[in-house]
Formats: structure tokens, C-alpha cells, sequence
């Protein structure tokens, strides 16, 4: 039932054409430690995210902290380079489609003609082996607005200063010209002129936004990075900032991406949501239909958490238990399932899994274990010092991560339990519908989520 | 809600802070009632004095530069008594922090001191307030131990090096040592913590975000209080693990009995977790009523415009009813309603009289010039704002 | 970054700042005249002059003279001192205890006098006790150790004779055994209370006036960190627990206010060396000090050379120390460079 | 909406300069607020005069002026005899003369240092904070071994290396105080890049230079002033030390020289030759501590932009 593995890219509003392409970006920090400083791991802030950000439309970014929406926001700023992947820009339809079918070739399987297109096509959109006239003109394309009001305006310069700084760098405007353009556009986000001459301490949060919004729109770019713009300010300030965000983008017809972990103002602010994990989308589709059927426990969970003034939600909530697990190790296939209500045997358990969910749950029994003989990652014989205490660990660890019995992942013989979990690939982004993907494997093989 | 006696009387308290630029109304004149294992939201915008409030229950705000301007706290004690915690001497304020009121915080990781380990800060509470236990439950006989062991059961609690204070007898010390340990793994143990022996050696710094409110929640619910106040536990927190730590609280209450005070900006939690809402505006409280009533029913233009405010699934985008303007300053505020300049009812009468919290019904209370009559205010009609609504609900 | 590892990184460092305060000096002693100068003992003869140069390479290039000199050094060849006619070396050995004794009781005043005051300070904030701890550390930073020295001698040397210059009278010490040089200490460990108390006398008085500038620095490091972990989150948490003020301050505040004022103790011990150039001169205490400022007078860059060389390392075995209480101290220790 | 008419565009330009004023003006005024700050910039004041008008002062000493007038007849005389208001040491030279002529060494001596260690220490700091990487480590342990000598032992070898004069004075102190202002501005330029407007000047695509020029140094830039203000104080206290020790030439009017030259006295009961001198030095350096301090408390970085 799964179509054959193509990314997100190729789905989006055929008609706008795509201001930005994600494909596989990572970035990864290097994590040094001893006297040498020596690399010992990798931190997998961003670990291979594919996204289409549609002209004209609003990409929500919603994840918890740590879960590396920021630094996508910032990769796509061009404020952080990707360690792998490629980030295309203003790709038109047929461009995108061509992308995506010369990607899945390996580069021997190429034809020359195929090869010159891919060298056309990254000359032109690929952020990095584009020309830097080219890169300049994204650059002045794409501008962010940032979340700490206190911090994103240079407390040394004046409101003048600070939002006519893109048309002096970009040398557009300049003396009386430029005093009238940056007049404009503070009246276009609810100031005067009237501030134009005062310092940001003098200023309210909300208005400190306004002002942030007035600098971005300076070069009248197409695209704006919203990082958390709200998350800073009170509820009724908070409104009156995302009306203004609304009402500019349909006069301007400006495509957003919204990053925030409000999952209230995501809904009400998105077209389409995509839900990060780890470093990782869990979930990607149309807004209400992510929230009235989500087809990935996280994004289920992260909506029945979130307390509305709407009715009470229907069933049983979910819960997730134990903590985010470390981004230098993520856990394998679905990196949710050491957490997850749902998992099975084979979402992923490993055999470090388990016992560090029994350690960290129950050790008393983590303490008669004996031995463990690995085998592989995902087989190994635990040893105990007595029968009873084998089989009271294998009915524990049996409900410990919802594991169906029925697996066989489990067996006791004697003194020792063998745990054979199935051998799982890292999960990968499907689609189940057009428009609609996850990145719960369970999902992938049974359709839908299992009724709370 | 028990209609008996209230658990604290809040009444009149004002609160002021003395800065170079003025002094500030941080709080004006605020009364309200907390109820036995109630739960009391205290809900406004940053800078709308709830925290103050809440801080001065247990007569926690630094003076100076702040300062009781008026108002007592009272809380009831078993002889059914009153205590006013503002004028009680501060050894009896000290023996009620922690023991019949306590409090948690908003961002853990501040909360708990970072060079402490999470078992000595938590054997504090039992050392200072439970010292007696502790003595028995190592069998050291309360009449014939005296005040030293008293005092070093006290410092061994919270002792930095657990040899520093080592009783006369090697053996005694040890006991001691295991009551204290027994006392807090059971605390620990109490709010779900898996591993309590391993939580209470490490430091705080080790700990996730949600581990240190649990264990914040371990300390304050330690001696069992009649009131936990919870200056906005969540905010700093990811949603999952809010919904797990408010869960958690309520459970506890439902266990115990407390009675808890709720500091948040956020009313969608009011809905789910509060029995009761008090609103505050600008230091003062606009509104209280029924937690489902209020949210049902703002009869405050604040509470009104707050709940419009919050995007709710089926608005439409860029319609959310924003309140125009911002909060005034309040440092030497004239005699005024504060939300006039923001209100659409808004009339002369608002900005020249403070408003009286009347109540509307036996537990509904509003603080507007539009449900009092110009005849009590001595004022023209003209000048007090329409009362329509409030003609209308009176007549049907 | 755990403690072990940030220790281990220190003491990896320590050799390489080393050289580097070697190649300083070398450079400086470039600067004098006729290197050779610095081996020379009165009345050479040319040829054993010549010899001298042979032996130290002084007519190599650069880096050999360097490799000569480093050489030298790590053998304990710093040179002749010209002052005290003898090998620097041997000098060095009889006068660094008397340094050491004067700059760690300096110190101890410093420290002991600089947290109380600056806990006090900080506690009671804008009030009386705090307006005068303030004050007097901040005259303390911008009295000159030497004035404040002439300052103090007067009245009590002079005038009411309470305490004497110099290091002790004359011939109470030979008689006792000598542990570590110091003779407050090795009085008292040769059990001879007379020459303790004669020790202490000649010791007060130069210990006071090194230790005043010193304490102006911790007091004011102390009252600072203080402020800011009064306001810190944990002490209302403290006090919400019902613990009695005293206490709070004691096992919360000032816990964590000690963390960042033992890096300034260390180096405030640094003052203390450079203070006691002065103070020895004055109160004519036969340490390091008074070798230098005598050895300036009489332009003897050995003497000079090798005093730099001692009192930077005497120095970084000090922040070393101080680094090691700081990761005690303050377990969360995550030291970058 | 209104906007600017064209009166009030034109007149932009000094309306921002005066903006610009009013703001310092404002922070002037918070800074005054403390008397102790007050008290001190009075003391600087008069040694400003002091130092400007000591030709109007007191006749100036041909042929140097830096070595005080001798008057044999009345060596060692106490203040307020034979017309020498602070009175005369061993050689007969007039005190008064002699501090009042120091005030213009140290002010010579505070502001050649500190200035040029100022400009020294942020072009170092600087590249160190901005090019990061091995630049960095190799600067910042350059700073280190700098850091391990004490300043005051580092400056008396270099300047006994070179020679007693008060010129090599200012040049050990120059190239040994740089070392701290490279330090802070290090840190302050590191913390500063991490805020959101220096992100926000990398997205407009400003080049590296401009978003140091008008982001990172304006605000990364008051401690060092602080820093500076008291280093004022400093320099002349340790710079005095110098001469004390033998540092300077024989006979100058240099404060610590003063000292040094009355130590002798002392024993003798001549007790005003040290007092004098070194109580300027005490008035010099408490004047720009306390006047440091107060700078500090009010434009503390932190607290600044709210």
C-alpha cells in the first residue's frame, strides 16, 4: 500500500511553484570532550528534513524545545550551513518534478544530457553553487523575524537607524527618500513617524515586534521566517500582532514559515503544519486535517496535551513517558517508540532500549540482572540469577513498552530471557495520502492510528 | 466548593514598590478567600501584580524596596483562630512557610540551588519543620535528647558534608542519617519519581525539566501544607510534560486535600485545573466566579476581550479580537478604572472613580462602573457607562 | 566537562604558559647590554668573560642562545646575583620562605576580612553596613601599598613601638630546627611559644598593609556575587521553605556567591606578590622583595630576570590551587578555556 | 496617517543629533545621581586644573620643570615655613611645587596608558572575538601568559630593563596593560553576537565589518569604558609604586618619588614630605574608583537595553 519512495517535494500546490525546497538537510555539531578536545560524537541538531514551503502560503514549524525547528529556521535564513542535503530555491513545477526524478538516480546511472540539466538546475536554485549575485538576491528575499523583542533590535540605534538599515545596506535609499520609505513602513505595521527618533527601551514588546515586522518587510521580500514572533508577548498583545502578520501577508502576498511550539496559534495561523521530533519531521500535512485525524502518535499527543477553551477531547489521553532522548544517540526505527503509548516490537526496540527503560522505570529489577550477551543490536540473552526473577522481568518489560506478546520478542527459558526484536531500517517520511505523510512506521503498515 | 470557614482570608492588601522613577502600585487594594483543598486560579497578563499577590501570602516580597501598604493575610489555624501573616512575628511566619503553606516555582532549574544535591535540599523542610520525626524515627527518645540533638538533626538535614555534625555516637548518627534519607525517598517516592535513591544524590543540573518540578513538588507537598501556591509551575516547561506535572498536582490534591493557589497567564489551563478564577488587571482583581462560569460568561470587559483574544480552532485567520493599546504604568497611578483606557464601554466616570469588586451573585464578582448605579457613585447618569446587559439580566 | 578533565587540561596548559613567560624574559634580557652579564661574577678575567659566552652560545643565532639559556635555567643556572654576591639560585632558596610566610599571612586577612565584609555588604544592600564596607574596600583599592605602609609605621613603629621592623629579633630563631622556613610556623612547631609570639610582632604589621589592598578586591568581588545570588530564585525558594534567614544566607547565597570569588582570590594573590615589593622595602622584610627593589637600584638584571620567573610561577600554582577548590566548590563545573 | 512634513524632514539631521544628546544627557543625569560619583568628578576636576594652570600656579623651574626649585637655606622645613605652604624635604624642595607638578606627570602618565592600551587591547581583543578559531586560542594564550605575571612585577622588570626614566614607566605599563582590555572586550564581543540583531544584520546581508562597526562594539563597549575609568586610578598607583622603588629619574616631581624621597625623613619626625604626596595619590585614585563605580552600576549591560 506504501507508493514508491519520493519526498515531500513533489507534493505542493502545483500552481505557486515552491519558494523553498528542503532535501535530506542535516546539521550536525560536533561534540568534543577530553583534555584533546577529541570528536566523540555528533549532535543531530537538524537529521535529514525534506520540505516544500509553498509560495503564498504559511508553513507551520511546531515541535518542543530541542527538537532542531529553530535551527531549520535558521538554515533556511542562510544563518547556519547544512552539513549534508540541498536547499533549492524558487523552483517552478516541472523544475521540482525534475529534481526529485534525477535525485533518485545514482550519478553512474545518469545520462550526460541528464547530468548538464542537474548542473543547469543547480547553478540556477541551489543555495551554495549558485552564483552570488544570485545568492544576494535570495538573501534579499528571505528575511526573519526573530522571538525576544528585547534582543532583536540594537539597543544603540534608533528606530530610524534599525529599520532603514536593509535599503542602506542594499544602498536602495538613501537621505530624505529613505526617511520616507521607513516612515511607510512603520504607518504599514500600526507606528508613526512620531517614532522613528526613539531608542527600543522606549517601546512595549508588542510595539518592539511591530518594528521587527517593519525591518523585515524593508526590501519587501516574499518569504519571512517567523521564529516564535509571538511566544515572547501576552495573549491579547500576541493578537493583535498576528492579525497584523495575517492582513500583510494578503496584501503583500507573502509566504511565511512560522516556527513556534504553541500549538493554538500554529492552528490558527497555518496552511500547512509540519511537526518536528528530534531533529526530525514526525508528521506533515494540511492544518486541520493534522489535528482532526493525526496520523503520528506524537502530533496526537502534542494536540491532546495542549489545554483549549474548546470542549472536553474526546477518549482516553495519550501519554508520553520518560524523557527526549539524547540527539548524540537517537533511538532506531521511529525515534519515538522508546516513549510511545503505541509501539510495538517493531518500531524500533533495541536491546539498550529496553534495559534502559527497565533501569530508569523500575530498578529494583534492573538490579538482578546478571549478564547480557548481545548478539546484535537488536538480539541478546539476558541472564538473572533466578527463575522467578527472569520471569517477572519478561511480563514487566512485556508491558513496559506496550510490546504485543505475541511478537515472540520476548521468551523465558530457565534463568535467562532472550529478547529477538526485528531488524528495523530508521523510519522514514511516507505519504499515506496525497498531502498527508508520517513517519510512524506503525502507521505505514496500518493506516491510521489505533482508536484512543 | 464547601461553604464552611475559608482556609486564608486575603483582605484589602496592597502592595508598593519604592523605585527611583515613583512608587509603584504593584498591588491595590486586593481581597479574596481561598476554601479548603480548593483550587483558586489568579489569572492575568505580565505585570498584572498575581505573582506579588501570591508572594505576599507567605510574606515573601522584599522590603525593601517593597512595602505592605495595607491589608492582612489571614490564615485560619486549628482552634479555628485567626493568624495575620503580614503582622505575625517572623519566627511564626517561618514556622508556617513551608509547613502549612508552601509554595513552587516557575523555572525549576532556578529554584533549586545548583550546588546542592536534590536530597539535601529537600531533607531542609523535614529538618526544619519535622525535626521531632526525624528524632523518632531514629529511636532517639525525644524528652533525653535535648536541643543539641535537636539542632543537629536540624543541620544534619541540610548539612553540607553529612560528617560535619556526626552525632556523639557513630551509631545514632547513622540512624539519623537513615530517617532523614527514608524521609525524603518517601517524598520523592510520593510524586512518581522511578528512582528516588538515585534522584536524591544527584544535582539539580543532572535532572530534565520535568524531573525538577516533580521533585519541587516532592519538597513542597513534603509536610503535607493546607495551601501549595504554584506560581506558573508550567510555563517554562514543554507542553507534554506540563499536562503530566498539572495531572500530577491535581492527583495530589485529590490525595491529600490541599488547597492550591494557581499564578498563570494562561486561561485555557484555568478551564481544565481551577475550581475558581480571580482575574487581575493592572493590580487589581477585575472578576472571580466559578472557573466554567467566568469562561462561559465574562461579565469584565478585560476577561471578555482576554478570551477573545486566544485563537480557538474555528476563528477565522487574522480575526482574533485584540484589545487595543497596552497597559498603563502604574507607578503613581490617579484614582481611575486602568482597563478605561481600553475599554469600548469606556465612559468620563472610568477614568475619575476606582471601581468596587461588587458581587453579582452569592460567588460572581465584577469590578465596572457599568454594574453600579451613578445614584451610589454620586455621579451624573451621563457620565456612568450604559449598563444595558446588567438591566437586562437583572429584569429576565 | 567533567572536573578530572578540566583539572588534567589545566596542568597540560601550565608548562606551555611557562615557556611562554620564559620567552618574555629571555627577550628582556636581550635588552641589557651584554647578555653575558647576567653569568658574570665580579672581577672576571676577559678570558673566562669569552668562556662564559661559549658556554651560553651568545654569539649563536637566537633560538640556540634560547635553548642555552632555557638550558641553564632548568639546571638552575639563573645567573649571578650581583646584590647578594652569590648564585641567584641559593638566594632564591633562602629568601622565599620569608616571601611566602608575609604573602600567605597577607592573605589569609585578605580572605577571612574580604568575604565577612563582602557577605555583609551584600546582604544588608544600600544600607549602613554596606554604603561603609563599599567605602573603605574602595579605599582600600586606591590606597598605595607603600604610603599605607609609611602610614602605619609611623604611629606604631615609631611612636608607640608596638611592633618592630624586620623579620625577628636577631638569634631566637637559629636555635630552632627549620621545617618550612617560615618562622611563625617552625616556631610553633618546635613548640617555642617566645619565638611564635616574637615571629607574629614583627609579622602583623607588614601582613595588615599587603593584606588591605587585597581585601578591597574580594570584598568587592564577594559583595557583587553576593547581591546576585540574594536575588537568585533558589533563596526565595529557601525561604519559602520556612528556613530561618541566617540560614539561608549561609548554605544558599553565599555557597554560591563563593564560587566566583575564589577566582578572584586567586587573583588577588597576585596583589599580594606585587605588594610586597613595597611593603618588604619598608618594614625591611628579607624576602624576594626586598632582593628586587635592591637589585633595581643597583641594575642587576639577573636578580631581576629570575624574580619574574619565581613570582609568575609562585603565582600560577596558586590559580592552579584556587581552579581545584572552584571545581570542589561548584559541582556543575562545565570550564570552557 | 501623518507623516514628516518636509520642515521636519529637513531638519532630521539635527533632530537625531539632539535625540542622541538628549539620551546622553539622560544617562548623565542618572549617573550624577550618586553623590559618590559626584564627589569623585569634583576631585578629577581639580586635578585637571591642578595640572593645566600649575605654570600659573607656580613659576615653573628652569631649566626642568619636573625637578622642584631647591631652597638650601630651609631643608626640612615643616608646612607654613618660610613661605613653603607644605614645606621643604632634604634637599630643600618645595612640596607644594612638587605635587602640583606630579598632578601633570599623572595625568601624562594615566591617559598616554590608558588611551593606547584602550586602542591596542580592542584591536587585539577584537580580531581575537571575530576571527575565532586558532587565532583566537593563540591570542587569548598569549593573554594568558601576559595574565601570569603580575602587572606590577612585569612593568618594574621592563622598566628596570630599559632603564629608570619616567618614559620607560609609561611604556612597561602600555605594554603590560593592553593584555586586560583585549580580555573583557574578548568576552563582551562573544556575548554580544549571540543576540538576535547581530542575527538579524547577518540576514539583511551586511558585510562582517559593518555589523562590528555599528552592532557588536557599540554594545559590547562599556566595560571597557568602566574598566578604563578605573584603570585611570590604577595606573598612576602602580606607576608611583615604580618610582617609589627607583624607577624614575632622580628628583621628579612624580608623586611615588616624593614618598620614596621622604621615606628617610621619617625616621627623623620629618613626617610631611611622604604625607603629602602620597595622600595625592590616595585623592587620584579614590577620585576615578569612585567614579568608575558609579559608571558601572548604571550602565550595566545587562540591564541596559530595558
Amino acid at each position: 500500500m506504501i507508493p514508491s519512495p519520493s519526498s515531500v517535494a513533489t507534493d505542493y500546490d502545483m500552481a505557486s511553484g515552491a519558494v523553498v525546497t528542503l532535501n535530506d538537510v542535516k546539521v550536525h555539531y560536533p561534540v568534543k570532550e577530553g583534555i584533546l578536545q577529541r570528536v566523540t560524537g555528533q549532535v543531530r541538531a537538524v537529521d535529514g528534513v525534506d520540505l516544500t514551503i509553498t509560495r503564498g502560503k504559511t508553513m507551520g514549524l511546531v515541535g518542543e524545545s530541542g527538537c532542531g525547528k529553530t535551527t531549520l529556521g535558521r538554515v533556511i535564513a542562510g544563518l547556519v550551513s547544512p552539513t549534508s542535503g540541498d536547499l533549492w530555491l524558487d523552483l517552478n513545477p516541472e523544475q521540482q518534478a525534475e529534481i526529485q526524478r534525477l535525485r533518485a538516480l545514482s550519478p553512474s546511472a545518469m545520462t550526460v544530457a541528464e547530468r548538464e540539466i542537474w548542473k543547469k538546475l543547480e547553478a540556477n536554485h541551489r543555495l551554495g553553487s549558485m552564483s552570488r549575485e544570485k545568492q544576494r538576491k535570495y538573501r534579499r528575499n528571505c528575511q526573519v523575524v526573530f522571538q525576544d523583542a528585547f534582543s532583536s533590535l540594537n539597543p544603540r540605534q534608533l528606530v530610524r537607524e534599525i529599520v532603514g538599515r536593509p535599503l542602506r545596506v542594499h544602498k536602495e535609499a538613501s537621505g530624505e527618500e529613505l526617511d520616507r520609505r521607513v516612515i511607510e513602513l512603520l504607518e504599514r505595521v500600526g507606528l508613526g513617524a512620531q517614532h522613528m527618533l526613539r531608542y527600543p527601551h522606549q517601546f512595549s514588546g508588542g510595539q518592539r515586534q511591530r518594528i521587527s515586522i517593519a525591518r523585515a518587510l524593508a526590501l519587501n521580500p516574499e518569504f519571512v521566517i517567523l521564529d516564535e514572533p509571538t511566544s515572547a508577548l501576552d495573549v491579547s498583545v500576541q493578537a493583535q500582532i498576528l492579525n497584523l502578520l495575517v492582513e500583510l501577508q494578503k496584501d503583500l502576498g507573502l509566504t511565511y514559515l512560522f516556527i513556534t511550539h504553541d500549538l493554538g496559534v500554529v492552528q490558527h495561523m497555518s496552511d500547512q503544519i509540519a511537526v518536528m521530533y528530534l531533529g526530525q519531521i514526525a508528521e506533515y500535512g494540511p492544518t486541520d486535517q493534522v489535528f482532526n485525524s493525526p496520523l503520528h502518535p506524537y502530533s496526537r499527543i502534542l494536540r491532546d496535551s495542549n489545554p483549549t477553551l474548546e470542549g472536553e477531547v474526546a477518549g482516553s489521553k495519550w501519554e508520553l513517558s520518560g524523557t527526549v532522548p539524547n540527539p548524540i544517540n537517537p533511538p532506531r526505527g521511529c525515534r519515538l517508540h522508546p516513549r510511545c503509548p503505541v509501539a510495538t516490537a517493531s518500531c524500533g526496540w533495541s536491546v539498550d532500549d529496553l534495559l534502559f527503560t527497565v533501569e530508569d522505570r523500575t530498578p529494583a529489577l534492573y538490579e538482578t540482572i546478571s549478564g547480557v550477551e548481545r548478539a546484535s543490536d537488536f538480539q541478546a540473552q539476558v541472564m538473572f540469577e533466578s527463575d522467578d526473577a527472569a520471569g517477572e522481568f519478561a511480563n514487566t518489560a512485556g508491558q513496559l513498552g506496550a510490546l504485543v506478546a505475541s511478537d515472540q520478542a520476548l521468551s523465558v527459558d530457565g534463568k535467562s530471557v532472550t529478547l529477538r526484536f526485528p531488524e528495523v531500517s530508521d523510519a522514514a517520511l511516507l505519504p499515506m495520502s496525497p498531502g498527508r505523510w508520517t513517519s510512524c512506521t506503525r502507521t505505514q503498515t496500518m493506516g491510521k492510528l489505533p482508536p484512543s | 466548593m464547601p461553604d464552611q470557614e475559608p482556609l486564608i482570608k486575603v483582605e484589602d492588601l496592597s502592595v508598593r514598590f519604592h523605585s527611583s522613577k515613583g512608587v509603584a502600585h504593584a498591588v491595590d487594594h486586593v481581597s479574596f478567600e481561598i476554601f479548603p483543598s480548593e483550587t483558586l486560579a489568579l489569572v492575568g497578563e505580565t505585570g498584572c501584580g498575581k505573582s506579588v499577590t501570591a508572594r505576599s501570602i507567605i510574606r515573601l516580597v522584599p522590603e525593601p524596596p517593597g512595602e505592605y501598604a495595607s491589608g492582612r493575610v489571614l490564615l485560619k489555624n486549628d482552634d479555628s483562630t485567626f493568624t495575620d501573616v503580614l503582622a505575625a512575628p517572623m519566627k511564626q511566619v517561618r514556622a508556617i512557610r513551608g509547613d502549612r503553606i508552601s509554595m513552587i516555582f516557575q523555572d525549576p532549574g532556578k529554584a533549586l540551588n545548583p550546588a546542592l544535591t536534590v536530597g539535601r535540599q529537600l531533607a531542609e523542610v523535614f529538618g526544619e519543620h519535622r525535626a521531632s520525626v526525624i528524632l523518632g524515627d531514629a529511636g532517639i527518645g525525644g524528652a533525653k535528647a535535648g536541643a543539641l540533638v535537636r539542632r543537629i538533626a536540624q543541620q544534619r538535614a541540610g548539612a553540607l558534608s553529612r560528617g560535619a555534625y556526626s552525632l556523639v555516637s557513630r551509631k545514632k548518627s547513622i540512624a539519623l542519617q537513615k530517617s532523614i534519607d527514608d524521609l525524603v525517598i518517601r517524598a520523592l517516592a510520593d510524586t512518581g519519581i522511578p528512582n528516588p535513591r538515585k534522584i536524591m544524590n544527584s544535582y539539580p543540573h543532572e535532572l530534565s525539566g520535568g524531573m525538577k518540578q516533580r521533585v519541587m513538588i516532592a519538597q513542597a507537598l513534603a509536610c503535607d501544607p493546607d495551601l501549595l501556591i504554584a506560581d506558573e509551575p508550567t510555563t517554562a516547561l514543554d507542553v507534554t510534560i506540563q499536562a503530566r506535572i498539572l495531572e500530577l498536582i491535581h492527583q495530589m490534591q485529590q490525595r491529600r486535600g490541599t488547597a492550591i493557589l494557581y499564578i498563570t497567564h494562561d486561561l485555557s489551563l484555568v478551564r481544565e485545573f481551577a475550581d475558581r478564577v480571580a482575574v487581575m488587571y493592572a493590580g487589581r482583581i477585575v472578576e472571580t466566579g466559578p472557573a466554567r462560569e467566568v469562561l462561559a460568561s465574562p461579565q469584565h470587559p478585560y476577561t471578555q476581550g482576554l478570551l477573545a483574544a486566544i485563537p480557538r480552532s474555528q476563528t477565522p485567520r487574522g480575526e482574533l479580537a485584540a484589545i487595543p493599546g497596552s497597559v498603563p504604568h502604574l507607578i503613581d497611578p490617579p484614582a481611575q478604572c486602568h482597563f478605561a483606557s481600553r475599554c469600548q464601554w469606556a465612559a468620563p466616570a472610568c477614568s475619575r472613580d476606582v471601581p468596587r469588586l461588587l458581587s453579582l451573585s452569592p460567588k460572581r464578582e465584577v469590578a465596572c462602573l457599568r454594574f453600579e448605579q451613578a445614584a451610589d457613585r454620586s455621579s451624573a447618569p451621563e457620565d456612568m457607562p450604559i449598563r444595558a446587559e446588567f438591566e437586562r439580566k437583572m429584569t429576565s | 566537562m567533567q572536573v578530572r578533565d578540566y583539572l588534567i587540561r589545566r596542568l597540560a596548559l601550565l608548562p606551555l604558559i611557562m615557556l611562554g613567560v620564559s620567552v618574555i624574559v629571555f627577550t628582556l634580557t636581550r635588552f641589557t647590554g651584554s647578555p653575558v652579564g647576567i653569568y658574570a661574577t665580579p672581577n672576571m678575567t676577559p678570558d673566562e668573560l669569552a668562556a662564559l659566552e661559549q658556554r651560553y652560545l651568545l654569539d649563536q643565532p637566537i633560538p640556540a642562545q634560547y635553548a642555552a639559556w632555557l638550558g641553564g635555567l632548568l639546571r638552575g643556572d639563573l645567573g649571578w646575583s650581583g646584590v647578594s654576591v652569590a648564585p641567584v639560585t641559593d638566594v632564591i632558596g633562602s629568601r622565599i620562605a620569608a616571601t611566602l610566610e608575609l604573602a600567605l599571612a597577607a592573605g589569609i586577612i585578605a580572605v577571612l576580612a574580604g568575604i565577612a565584609l563582602g557577605t555583609i555588604a551584600g546582604v544588608k544592600r544600600n544600607k549602613g553596613p554596606d554604603h561603609a564596607a563599599r567605602f573603605f574596600s574602595i579605599l582600600g583599592a586606591s590606597t598605595p601599598t607603600f604610603w599605607f605602609g609609611l602610614l602605619l609605621l609611623v604611629p606604631f613603629y615609631l611612636w608607640l613601638d608596638w611592633f618592630p621592623l624586620g623579620r625577628s629579633t636577631p638569634d631566637i630563631y637559629s636555635s630552632l630546627a627549620h621545617y618550612t622556613g617560615m618562622y611563625s610556623l617552625d616556631a610553633l612547631l618546635n613548640g617555642n611559644l617566645v619565638a611564635f609570639g616574637d615571629a607574629l610582632r614583627h609579622l602583623v604589621l607588614p601582613a595588615v598593609v599587603l593584606g588591605f589592598g587585597a581585601m578591597a578586591i574580594i570584598v568587592r568581588m564577594m559583595r557583587s556575587s553576593m547581591v546576585e545570588a540574594m536575588s537568585e530564585e533558589y533563596v526565595d525558594a529557601a525561604r519559602a521553605k520556612g528556613l530561618p534567614e541566617r540560614l539561608v544566607i549561609k548554605r544558599h547565597a553565599r555557597r554560591n556567591a563563593l564560587v566566583p570569588t575564589t577566582t578572584v582570590i586567586g587573583l588577588s594573590f597576585g596583589f599580594l606578590l606585587q605588594g610586597s615589593v613595597a611593603v618588604e622595602l619598608i618594614f625591611r622584610w628579607p624576602g624576594l622583595g626586598q632582593w628586587v627593589t635592591s637589585a633595581i637600584l643597583a641594575g642587576d638584571q639577573a636578580t631581576i630576570m629570575a624574580y619574574v620567573l619565581i613570582t609568575a610561577f609562585i603565582f600560577m600554582m596558586v590559580n592552579l590551587a584556587v581552579d581545584i577548590a572552584y571545581a570542589y566548590l561548584d559541582r556543575r563545573v562545565v570550564l570552557g578555556g | 496617517m501623518s507623516s514628516l512634513s518636509s520642515v521636519e524632514m529637513g531638519s532630521t539631521k539635527q533632530s537625531v543629533a539632539s535625540v542622541k544628546w538628549a539620551r546622553r544627557r539622560e544617562v548623565a543625569r542618572e549617573v550624577l545621581q550618586n553623590p559618590l560619583t559626584v564627589i569623585g568628578l569634583v576631585i578629577i576636576l581639580l586635578f585637571l586644573l591642578m595640572a593645566i594652570f600649575a605654570p600659573l600656579l607656580t613659576e615653573a623651574n628652569q631649566p626642568d620643570p619636573y625637578q622642584s626649585p631647591r631652597d638650601w637655606a630651609n631643608i626640612d622645613s615643616p608646612p607654613g615655613v618660610a613661605g613653603h605652604v607644605l614645606g621643604t624635604d632634604s634637599q630643600g624642595g618645595d612640596l607644594l611645587y612638587g605635587v602640583i607638578w606630579g598632578s601633570r606627570l599623572s595625568l601624562q602618565l594615566s591617559l598616554t596608558v590608558v588611551i593606547s592600551t584602550l586602542v591596542i587591547g580592542t584591536i587585539i581583543g577584537s580580531l581575537a572575538a571575530m576571527r575565532g578559531g586558532r587565532l583566537d586560542n593563540f591570542l587569548m594564550r598569549v593573554v594568558d601568559v601576559f595574565l601570569s605575571i603580575p602587572e606590577l612585577i612585569f612593568a618594574l622588570a621592563i622598566a628596570a630593563v630599559l632603564g629608570p626614566s619616567f618614559r620607560n614607566i609609561i611604556l612597561a605599563l602600555v605594554a603590560v596593560f593592553w593584555v586586560k582590555y583585549a580580555r573583557i572586550i574578548r568576552g563582551e564581543i562573544i556575548r554580544v553576537k549571540q543576540a538576535e540583531y547581530v542575527a538579524a544584520a547577518r540576514v539583511v546581508g551586511d558585510s562582517t565589518w559593518n555589523i562590528y562597526r555599528k552592532d557588536v562594539l557599540p554594545n559590547a563597549v562599556t566595560p571597557l569604558i568602566v574598566q578604563a575609568t578605573l584603570d585611570m586610578g590604577n595606573v598612576v598607583l602602580i606607576g608611583a609604586t615604580l618610582s617609589f622603588i627607583g624607577l624614575a629619574q632622580a628628583g621628579l616631581t612624580e608623586w611615588g618619588a616624593l614618598v620614596s624621597a621622604g621615606q628617610s625623613g621619617l625616621l627623623a619626625g620629618h613626617w610631611w614630605v611622604s604625607t603629602f604626596a602620597g595622600l595625592a595619590i590616595v585623592l587620584w585614585a579614590l577620585a576615578f574608583n569612585l567614579v568608575g563605580d558609579g559608571l558601572r552600576d548604571v550602565l550595566d549591560p545587562k540591564t541596559e537595553g530595558r
